[in-house]
């Protein structure tokens, strides 16, 4: 029994947990703050698994912006308890089973890939530093291209953000 | 030879000019469309004359010339008789004819109607047809395969329809362009079987080829193939039974009739007859059949001629009437009459309608002579054209009429299928001939004016109008001066120049020539003999006759028309042939299209069958409607429950995972 | 026992947070103290002056006042989140501090744990930014949760206007790291080559010489980031009442107040390590009597307090400024032992230099009015954002030149 | 330091990302729809970790990198759309956009 190990079972415990209170709570401004807990579990699982820069885009961009965003949406259209309505019965009896079996199949399958049978070294292990130069020399080399067209997505989506957002005057 | 080389222009100036006028010329001022369109088929005539110049100089065995610019269409290339057509154009001295006669009388008359048309609506409109014509017509006479000149054929009879059509708001004229379209169609069928059965038998559809393998093949094959190709003949240039459109289509604006229905359009038949003529001379019976309708319709159709008031019905029956006289011509194998007769027809007869043209003009829209005479001071220049074109159809000695009939009769009277009920028909005819178009001409010219002076302002057409009747004139004079020499024992030249196309019906023009040559007699009795034939004899009588009726004491057709009222109204209603084709055809092919073909097939069958299908399809959308909720929660279901059944099949089935 | 030889970074780490949570705590309280005692004087007042000599107690009793005070919560408000989002803001304010280093790495403990140095992740800048990033959720919720429209209006404003500046901010930074090529503080301290020289050996190699117009950028930005006046719309009190924290009191209240103080000095620190050369001090290495710049400093302000004390001073207040001088002068008088005048240099330096940063605040805040909200949403956007793209951009050009030339 | 296999994490997100189906399905507010999807993509990204750790390279690092961009595009557009629907119809919850238009 060690640290990482430890560290591990906290995080994946809290990431469940808070998925479930993102399924359960009402407000969605709690589910919001389950949401972005998760996302903190899972950057430090990515400083686990040796990937601190990633951990650290994760918080910025996803617990940083994005959720702030969502936050944000949230306040200003000032949204209340959400409505239980069953409009849609194959959602009603189906859905929930449906999305558990799925759950099911993909962690069976996963579980006996034999990716998994390797062993995940902790964060001491690697050399952070060096792998952050390698992920943006990769970035900027081999994957230069999907990076510049990132780079117009987003601004096309800006525009579009934008657009939709206008006032009609 | 810079343009036998390239034949294709002739034919793409007028294109060019309907095309820029159809698209543009509605925008523009009438002086450049006219411009345009007289200039394109002015130039297309320049281009004629430079060709035939050329063509002069071809040695004999370069005749028919050739232009092949395309493969056009190519079917069953691994059979031994591999269906193709080139565009190929092709200039021999038939070709020559028929182009100098249509690009020249074209040209007169686009000049003339610049003139006639210049008050109408839809100018622009009129000229590109017009121009679109002359495309087509030339396209027919410079085909070098029948697809080619049926092409043209069609296309003729697609300008035709549009022009007759031409007042299109007019119900009357309307009716008169589908009727002609409609009634033309019945003889194109016969033609298009014809064809099919040409390339059948000979495996080819080029006319040189065609001809060189004529001989080898059985002869009722080739009156079949010839009966059928005059069938549409029968069609295209009004012969009995289906001349009923021709009449009707003197709705259209005059210059159309004088071009379309006088000159060119309606001479196609005569033309593809001429071409075809190795085929028909291999063919006795239908030779006869051919001559038959000729004599027959050239007489019919005179009588009908002899008691019609509007002007250009009598025109057209005439019209319908001298095209019967070329039939009669190819009938009795003198082709090269038939020509003959086609061109000077084209001449007189187109300027006839022009000057009937000028004279309605004058008239002020006044179509029926009834209501006409003693136009003669008023408008001279028209008089006098007019006059000349009528002692030229007449026959009169010395006029351009005279030449070609007197050369049909003859060879029915003694060519090689001479026969002696034909010739009679002709002779009669000419004289009824003579006598209608002198009652027309004294009816319209001569007397007491018999219309309101103080409404009607009579006045002389207009230069551009005048002078293409001059030259008309001056050319029924003259045009058929060629066969001149022949009267005094001389040859005929126009024989001689059109003599190498038909020498594969040789034995006709030998015959011809020799009934010309063998009279022992001098030249002078020769003359005495032509100048004293029965054709003049009866065309002088008819111009007596209806002097006497119309000038000298004119009660005297009302008293007539009053003695044989019966056979008077009998003509007057032109046989009621159009009432026996509505009963017989018409009406019953109407009510089977209405109760059987509409009720029963269309509404029944097809609608049936549509609406089964539209109703499947609604019924079966709607079914599947029902998922298409807009409910997002259900697709994520119906998504997830996909998903679900994929992973199971790739990791459970496939074992993917392991 | 044998657990902490096992685990010598976690003890070493453990002992730290302690000392650095202490220090910053008191620095907090004495920061507002400074604060008021600033603009009072820039108003030409006194401020805070009878609690303790100069006010000296004041923050002590303002902490007391809040602990003792009812905590009233609205019923309406959302319980949890209430409660959570001013533990939020400064827990968030407390661990960006962890992050920095106050002094170079070289200064170590026994067990060779660096001593400055709380956690010495290299991306600590990166991490710095995660953490700060996350600050706005404080506010924000606390607008939400206490469910009044000020208060609502306050978070959005505040979200708003920390989402807008936060791009600008991380960009006019981005050219200090391209100088550095690291986001290791201390490379971005000392340099690509890992030791700062200087220019014209006079002028110390920090990055705000060749990165002014970033510095300033980064400090507009920071300033709004930390909802500073002038940009301290979230609690605009003549629209808003108190902005987001309009209906917090007590203890919740302080927390807000600290966590706003604990960013301050988090940016300044920041501003430090990024534009003003870190621990280093300005003078080159050579001049060794700078060594005593801490301590004789330390004696000068004791002398001041001895003298004040001697002439204003009575009663308590006089014994309350004695304490505080003799503290100075014994302060000042074991900086002059070698050694630790050595190693107290890195801090001394850098807490001068974090000072003279919140001292600028503090003007400011005396100084000028605030932003309406467009011009300051504009002003962030179109004006701010541009200017520190293109320095990001020249930057950028003018580091790739000479590759381009020849490489 | 220590021995997490991988399989674990693997579990973990295929956890995450089914979770984040179910709530998908089942939460009817459509903001919080979007924090699910968002949810599903932490999954993945987490799955790419581990495979990027696993496999010894960082190719999966470079994925999760243009995952968070594209979601970010997503999230700025989408909440647009939503401020849009909040607007419109005065209703947040998906079962009562049943059309496309009004």
């Amino acid at each position: 029994m060690n640290i990482a190990i430890i560290m591990f079972f906290a995080c994946a415990l809290l990431s469940v947990a808070g998925a479930m209170l993102l399924i359960l709570a009402r407000e969605p401004i709690h589910s919001a703050l389950a949401l972005i807990l998760v996302m903190m579990a899972v950057a430090v699982l990515y400083l686990l698994l040796g990937a601190p820069f990633i951990a650290a885009v994760q918080i910025i961009v996803y617990a940083g912006a994005i959720m702030v965003l969502f936050v944000f949406v949230i306040m200003l259209l000032n949204a209340g308890v959400e409505e239980r309505t069953d409009f849609s019965r194959i959602a009603k009896f189906g859905g929930v089973p449906l999305g558990f079996l799925l759950l099911l199949e993909i962690a069976h399958s996963l579980y006996h890939s034999p990716v998994g049978k390797a062993i995940a070294n902790g964060a001491g292990s690697s050399n952070d530093a060096a792998d952050t130069a390698k992920l943006s020399e990769m970035l900027f080399r081999q994957y230069l291209f999907p990076f510049e067209a990132t780079s117009i997505l987003i601004l096309i989506a800006i525009l579009g953000a934008l657009v939709l957002a206008r006032k009609e005057s | 030879m810079p343009l036998l080389n390239h034949l294709w222009i002739v034919l793409a100036l007028p294109l060019a000019g309907a095309a820029i006028n159809g698209l543009f010329g509605k925008r523009w001022a009438q002086s450049a469309v006219n411009s345009v369109a007289v200039g394109s088929v002015v130039l297309s005539f320049l281009a004629a004359a430079e060709t035939v110049r050329e063509f002069c100089h071809l040695a004999a065995n370069q005749i028919p010339f050739i232009g092949n610019y395309f493969t056009w269409m190519v079917g069953g290339e691994a059979t031994p008789h591999p269906f193709r057509v080139d565009f190929a154009l092709q200039v021999d001295q038939l070709t020559v004819v028929m182009l100098l006669v249509v690009t020249f009388v074209g040209m007169l008359i686009h000049i003339y109607s610049t003139g006639y048309m210049a008050q109408e609506g839809g100018y622009y409109r009129f000229f590109s047809y017009l121009n679109l014509f002359m495309f087509f017509m030339l396209t027919l006479v410079m085909a070098a395969n029948l697809i080619v000149m049926f092409v043209g054929w069609e296309g003729v009879g697609l300008c035709s329809y549009l022009l007759i059509g031409f007042w299109f708001l007019k119900k009357s004229a309307a009716d008169a362009g589908k009727k002609a379209f409609i009634v033309t169609r019945i003889g194109d069928f016969g033609f298009t079987v014809g064809i099919l059965l040409v390339f059948a038998t000979f495996g080819t559809v080029a006319f040189s080829e065609i001809f060189s393998q004529v001989a080898e093949k059985p002869v009722n094959i080739l009156t079949t193939i010839c009966l059928l190709l005059f069938a549409g003949a029968i069609g295209k240039s009004a012969q009995l039974p289906l001349y009923v459109w021709l009449p009707d289509a003197m709705e259209g604006p005059t210059p159309v009739s004088a071009l379309i229905h006088a000159a060119t359009m309606v001479t196609a038949g005569v033309y593809m007859v001429a071409r075809m003529s190795p085929l028909f001379s291999r063919a006795p019976i239908a030779m006869l059949v051919v001559a038959i309708v000729g004599a027959v319709t050239a007489f019919y159709s005179a009588t009908i001629g002899l008691v019609q008031t509007d002007i250009k019905k009598v025109l057209a029956y005439s019209t319908v009437s001298q095209l019967g006289y070329m039939f009669l011509a190819c009938g009795v194998g003198a082709y090269t009459a038939g020509i003959f007769h086609l061109m000077t027809h084209a001449f007189f007869k187109g300027l006839l309608f022009l000057a009937a043209g000028s004279v309605i003009h004058a008239m002020g829209g006044e179509q029926d002579m009834t209501k006409m005479g003693g136009l003669r001071e008023k408008i001279p220049a028209t008089y006098w054209t007019m006059f000349i074109a009528t002692l030229a159809i007449a026959g009169i000695p010395g006029f351009a009429g005279f030449f070609s009939k007197d050369a049909i009769l003859e060879a029915a009277k003694d060519g090689p299928y001479a026969n002696l009920w034909l010739w009679l028909l002709g002779v009669v005819g000419a004289g009824l001939t003579s006598f209608y178009m002198f009652r027309l001409v004294f009816l319209t010219f001569f007397g007491k004016p018999r219309y309101d002076e103080h409404k009607v302002h009579v006045h002389e057409s207009p230069k551009k109008m005048t002078i293409p009747l001059m030259v008309l004139a001056f050319l029924s004079i003259f045009g058929g001066w060629f066969a001149a020499p022949k009267l005094v024992g001389g040859i005929d030249y126009f024989e001689k120049f059109l003599a190498p196309v038909f020498s594969a019906s040789a034995p006709t023009s030998d015959a011809i020539t020799a009934a010309a040559t063998d009279t022992t007699a001098s030249p002078a009795m020769d003359l005495l003999h032509a100048l004293t034939g029965w054709p003049v004899i009866v065309g002088i009588l008819g111009l007596l006759v209806a002097w006497w009726f119309y000038v000298k004491s004119p009660d005297i057709p009302k008293r007539m028309a009053q003695s044989v009222r019966g056979l008077y109204t009998l003509l007057f209603n032109k046989y009621y042939v159009d009432e026996i084709y509505a009963a017989l055809i018409v009406r019953p092919l109407l009510w089977i299209s209405t109760n059987v073909l509409w009720h029963v097939v269309d509404e029944g069958l097809v609608d049936g069958t549509v609406n089964a299908t539209a109703t499947i399809a609604r019924d079966s959308g709607g079914q599947a409607r029902k998922i298409q909720s807009g409910n997002t929660r259900s697709y994520a279901a119906w998504v997830i429950l996909g998903a679900v059944g994929f992973t199971a099949l790739l990791f459970g089935l496939l074992g993917v995972a392991n | 026992m044998e657990f902490i030889s096992q685990h010598p970074v976690l003890v070493a780490a453990v002992v730290k947070i302690a000392v650095l949570l202490f220090i910053v705590m008191t620095a907090l309280a004495y920061l507002t103290w400074l604060e008021r005692k600033v603009i009072a004087h820039i108003q030409s007042r006194w401020g805070p002056y009878n609690v303790g000599a100069h006010g000296l107690l004041q923050p002590l009793a303002d902490g007391l006042k809040f602990l003792f005070k009812e905590d009233v919560m609205p019923p309406v408000a959302d319980r949890l989140i209430y409660t959570l989002a001013p533990f939020l803001a400064l827990s968030l304010g407390l661990t960006a501090i962890a992050l920095i280093p106050f002094g170079p790495p070289i200064v170590q403990f026994p067990n060779g744990q660096p001593m400055f140095v709380v956690s010495d992740i290299n991306l600590g800048l990166l991490f710095l930014f995660a953490i700060t990033s996350i600050g706005v959720y404080g506010v924000a919720l606390a607008g939400w949760s206490s469910n009044s429209k000020y208060a609502l209006l306050g978070g959005l404003r505040s979200s708003a206007q920390m989402i807008s500046y936060e791009v600008s901010l991380t960009i006019s930074v981005v050219g200090v790291l391209l100088l550095a090529g690291s986001l290791d503080f201390n490379q971005l301290i000392n340099g690509p080559n890992g030791q700062a020289g200087y220019w014209l050996h006079f002028i110390p190699k920090w990055n705000v010489f060749p990165q002014i117009v970033g510095f300033l950028c980064y400090l507009t930005a920071a300033i709004a980031e930390t909802n500073r006046i002038p940009f301290d719309l979230p609690e605009a009190e003549t629209e808003l009442v108190a902005g987001f924290h309009t209906e917090y009191s007590a203890f919740k209240f302080a927390m807000f107040f600290m966590a706003e103080y604990a960013n301050m000095i988090t940016v300044s620190c920041l501003a430090t390590i990024l534009f003003l050369g870190g621990w280093l001090s300005p003078f080159p290495a050579s001049w060794t009597w700078q060594n005593y710049l801490p301590s004789v400093s330390l004696l000068l302000l004791a002398a001041y307090c001895a003298w004040n004390t001697v002439s204003e001073m009575r009663g308590i207040a006089r014994l309350q400024l004695g304490v505080v001088t003799l503290l100075a002068g014994g302060g000042g008088l074991i900086c002059l032992y070698p050694p630790i005048a050595a190693g107290i240099q890195g801090p001394f330096w850098f807490t001068a230099k974090i000072l003279a940063i919140l001292f600028f605040y503090i003007w400011m805040r005396a100084t000028l009015p605030r932003f309406r909200y467009d011009q300051l949403m504009s002003f962030g956007w179109k004006l701010l954002l541009p200017v520190s793209l293109a320095n990001l951009v020249i930057t950028a050009f003018v580091i790739v030149w000479p590759l381009l030339r020849h490489g | 330091m220590s021995a997490v296999p991988i399989s674990w994490y693997l579990v973990l997100s295929a956890i995450l990302f089914g979770l984040g189906v179910v709530a998908f399905v089942f939460k009817r507010n459509i903001i919080t729809i979007f924090m699910s999807i968002e949810l599903m993509l932490n999954a993945v990204n987490l799955a790419f970790v581990a495979f990027a750790r696993a496999r010894g390279d960082l190719d999966g690092l470079v994925f999760v990198f243009f995952v968070i961009v594209v979601a970010a595009a997503e999230a700025a557009v989408g909440l647009a759309i939503v401020i849009m629907l909040a607007q419109n119809r005065q209703s947040l919850n998906v079962e009562r956009v049943s059309l496309l238009k009004l």
